[in-house]
């Protein structure tokens, strides 16, 4: 029941299959108040990283760096280097582990989470991506299998959407339109929603509606 | 707003080769020759100075890069950050043993790309300094200045940390320079019309005909209001209002001035806005010590003009007058 | 296509105005102030060179006003020829005893004004000759080559004319090296989208979205053919291939070029465009000695661009090579 | 019957007071291949032109200088510019008159059409302003008094049109345009016949019938 580097690469697979309306859909959410290209970036940085397969003795750590590394030289966004980010430093934090126990899970979000806070500047509460990373954090801990796992992220995802949707953003060039950002979610946040059904693949997400 | 490109996806790569063809001064280097460096190595143990940020914004920022100014630039894609590998390329070529100032834009991405970069860069032994132009007094208010965006106003940091570290002066120092330029720099700016992304069908954003779009950002950011276009001297009066809405730590009535077009703005009317920008300095009895008026930092094709104040104390002064040499600007 | 400007009464002079303030180098006399001349006095002894043309095409024609360069420019209006009165102006102020070289662009109402204007200095005791740009290949047939219009090309004979002058040659070689950089010089341009006058509502002439206006001079008149754009590629080899099709008297592989924007499209679109026509060049065999790409020679904010070519020889590459000063243009 | 400055002072005026339609029609004329500015050129010389009131005690040539001198001040363009060369050259000729006879004004004519042949490089049959310039110089030879001047000068331009209508023309841009300028009027040769019309008066236009 443990996740490993193929089973990360699978989901970066069916993620990849189904980026085009994901794309479209976050590029028209950037549109609104930032500059229209989150959805771009995204499908760039998942077209990246769907070329890398893991070595069949790498590590999950290994993988998740090379994943970093390849990234690291396809996108210049601040959504996309904030992923490179968190791929570094959850890749060193597995870098001896064959795979990852669903229960470890939370723990690695909170990694991602404290690097992404780390790099950007931002806390919770700013209505971004790390909004949506707190709350899988917490949703996500305590899981006991690869399905749990799955509905609880896929509940998290959306119910930090619906947190803040009413709120004003505080990143960026929105900050001075926070009234407009109001009613409307953030491109990074809907972003995570996005990725998190498409991973979970079509059974899982059947249950779950972020459209 | 038809474009005279190939394809959307070579648009970058073929005006980085056709700008180095145009200019032996610049080279391209890096693992995706995404960095543009001097083709004349520079004096070693000079203090590299790197910038970098999106492209479409020629000449900024990889044109700047010469004696004087910068020593190399990260290109990323259309208003899109260099990646951190092309940011960590452009520091291992700015460097000649003494560090490098990396002297960029206030934009999340790019910011956070730099830090990512230099971080790396550290682990191969290069010091470096991160500097972020902050002008545009549009993005943020005054308390959260620290948030704005670097608009056309970086190219007087460039240019005074530039003259610094052609100068000798050690990592720190050019540094400090820059900061300094940067504190005393602000932008205003205004979009008459869009600009078009290469390969998409229509402009990300709109700006209705007739209307001025005051304080819009470079990559189409929403400005603070929009209205009717009056008159030159209208619009240049309420910038330069807005310009001097703050005042600088040390009282400075002198400044050097920047008059810039987005693009599409032709010098006759960049010319016309200069001559009433000028009056309501004077007016205001701030006295103007250098000036450019020009194309300097461009959305592409977007209409519209910015107009930059650097409020100078001697030091700026000076390095501003110190010479130096770009494809786009020469200073003699 | 909203304009930076507070009345089309007052476009040409309040431009001009801030065109001087902004480079102190240049100064504007005359009995309209529509001369703009050197700030610096000019040596004396040195043959003068006035130019003139209709306003709107900057930095032509008066931003060329510089040291080996032009003494004294008149502008006229926009898109129309300096008056003869002004022309008269600039003659009398490019003077300094040893003649003065008119070096204008072929359009009837120009040259006829400077004809005027010539014989009116005449009575004052001042020789001049009057040499016309006919470089746009695009404005007659190579039987009626003297017909043809002054486009960008105008640039290559300012240089050389400029040079020669500088060097201290008299009245007949300064002419003579004017009219070699005149029969050498070919260029072809195209539009993509229109200007306006200032005050009209509408463009004077259409150049349909998606289109290219083949050969489209710099006032709107018609052009040759117009076709949906394909590539950069395509019309940088129709291009050179137009501007090949003549072969120039003595035979020259080794030419000038310059790539140079109509107003709108924005530098990296042209350096895309130059890259493609490098290559086409290559294709032909031509080497290339000196390269230009910007807006030199614009129509406001017409979309499009014009590509240059000199057939040098020894003598024009001379002359090309030496040091000259402007505020668009510096050659060192 | 003869032609005093005071009288070309108020053929001025006429035209002056009729400007506007004239100045919409030719710029309309002067946009299918020019730059379409015939008319605003034109309209400008008149308006400098009719600012000009001649000395009493001036002969009609310095009345004429005095025009060029104000006109050669006003404008650029090509017209513009063979008109102040006709003014001139009339002016040189009649420096010495009080007045013009009326049998005198077809020489003048010739003397202008001369002069604007001679600064244009531009012959007969271009079909420009030279063409209607020829035509008026025929048609009012012998002309027996200042009405029967004016009749033979409308129906002059009148006929000039006529007979230019349908071929190419033959000077600047509009040459490598030939076939697209047949069936239309030339601009300059359309603003002699608006001028001559309107400084005829209306009751010696009234016969005729440029519209
Ligand atoms: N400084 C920041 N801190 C946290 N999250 C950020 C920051 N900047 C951007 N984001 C996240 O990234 C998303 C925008 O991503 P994207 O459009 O790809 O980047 P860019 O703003 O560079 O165009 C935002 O919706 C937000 O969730
Ligand atoms: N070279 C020339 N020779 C004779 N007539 C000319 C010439 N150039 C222009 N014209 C006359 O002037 C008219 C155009 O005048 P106008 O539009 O005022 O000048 P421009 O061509 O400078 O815009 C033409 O229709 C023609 O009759
Ligand atoms: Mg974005
Ligand atoms: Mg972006
Ligand atoms: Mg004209
Ligand atoms: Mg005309």
């Amino acid at each position: 029941m443990a996740i490993s580097a193929k089973d990360i690469s699978a989901a970066i697979a069916r993620i990849q299959a189904g980026i085009e309306p994901v794309e479209r859909r976050l590029n028209a959410a950037d549109s609104r108040l930032g500059d229209g290209d989150t959805g771009t970036m995204l499908a760039r940085l998942i077209g990246v990283m769907s070329s890398q397969s893991p070595d069949p003795s790498a590590s999950v750590g290994a993988y998740l760096s090379q994943l970093a590394k390849a990234a690291a030289r396809s996108t210049g966004s601040s959504f996309g280097t904030l992923i490179i980010a968190a791929l570094m430093a959850t890749g060193r934090e597995t870098k001896e582990r064959d795979s990852i126990a669903v229960d470890d899970v939370a723990d690695l979000l909170g990694v991602a989470r404290r690097e992404m806070t780390a790099r950007s500047g931002t806390g919770e509460g700013s209505k971004t991506v790390i909004d949506s990373l707190a709350r899988l954090e917490a949703e996500t801990r305590g899981a006991g299998s690869r399905a749990d796992l799955a509905q609880r992220a896929l509940a998290a995802v959306d119910a930090a959407l619906d947190d803040f949707r009413d709120l004003p953003c505080r990143v960026g060039r929105a900050r001075i339109h926070e009234a407009s950002s109001i009613g409307h979610d953030d491109p990074g946040m809907l972003a995570v929603a996005l990725l998190v059904r498409a991973a979970a693949g079509p059974k899982a997400a059947a249950d779950t509606d972020i459209e | 707003m038809t474009k005279i490109i190939n394809a959307p996806g070579t648009y970058v790569d073929e005006s980085l080769e056709g700008l180095c063809l145009a200019h032996p001064s610049l080279k391209l280097v890096g693992d995706e020759c995404r960095v543009v460096v001097r083709s004349r190595p520079k004096s070693a143990g000079k203090v590299g100075i790197a910038s970098g940020g999106g492209f479409g914004h020629l000449p900024l920022f990889c044109g700047y890069v010469g004696p004087g100014l910068l020593d190399a630039c990260a290109v990323g894609n259309v208003f899109e950050g260099p990646t951190v590998g092309t940011s960590l390329d452009s520091i291992l070529n700015a460097d000649t043993g003494a560090g490098v100032l990396c002297l960029i834009g206030n934009y999340g991405g790019d910011r956070m790309n730099f830090e990512m970069a230099a971080s790396m860069a550290e682990d191969d032994g290069i010091r470096s300094e991160l500097v972020l132009g902050t002008d545009d007094v549009a993005s943020a208010t005054e308390e959260e200045k620290d948030k704005r965006r670097g608009v056309a106003g970086l190219l007087f940091a460039y240019k005074c940390a530039g003259a610094a570290a052609e100068e000798g002066r050690d990592l720190a120092e050019v540094a400090r320079i820059a900061r300094k330029a940067v504190d005393r720099t602000r932008t205003i700016g205004f979009a008459l019309a869009p600009c078009l992304m290469p390969g998409r069908d229509a402009p990300a954003f709109e700006v209705a005909p007739g209307t001025v779009e005051f304080g819009m950002g470079i990559h189409g950011e929403p400005g603070l209001w929009r209205k009717p276009f009056s008159s030159a001297e209208a619009l240049a009066e309420e910038m330069v209002d807005k310009l001097l809405a703050e005042k600088v730590s040390e009282t400075s009535s002198r400044v050097a001035l920047l008059v810039n077009s987005l693009g599409a703005s032709p010098y006759e009317e960049l010319f016309i806005l200069h001559r009433s920008v000028r009056a309501h300095l004077a007016d205001h009895g701030i006295e103007i010590a250098r000036v450019m008026v020009g194309p300097f930092v461009t959305s592409m094709e977007m209409a519209g003009a910015s107009v930059s104040l650097c409020f100078l104390d001697e030091e700026l002064e000076t390095m501003l007058a110190a010479p130096a040499q770009c494809p786009f600007w020469a200073v003699s």
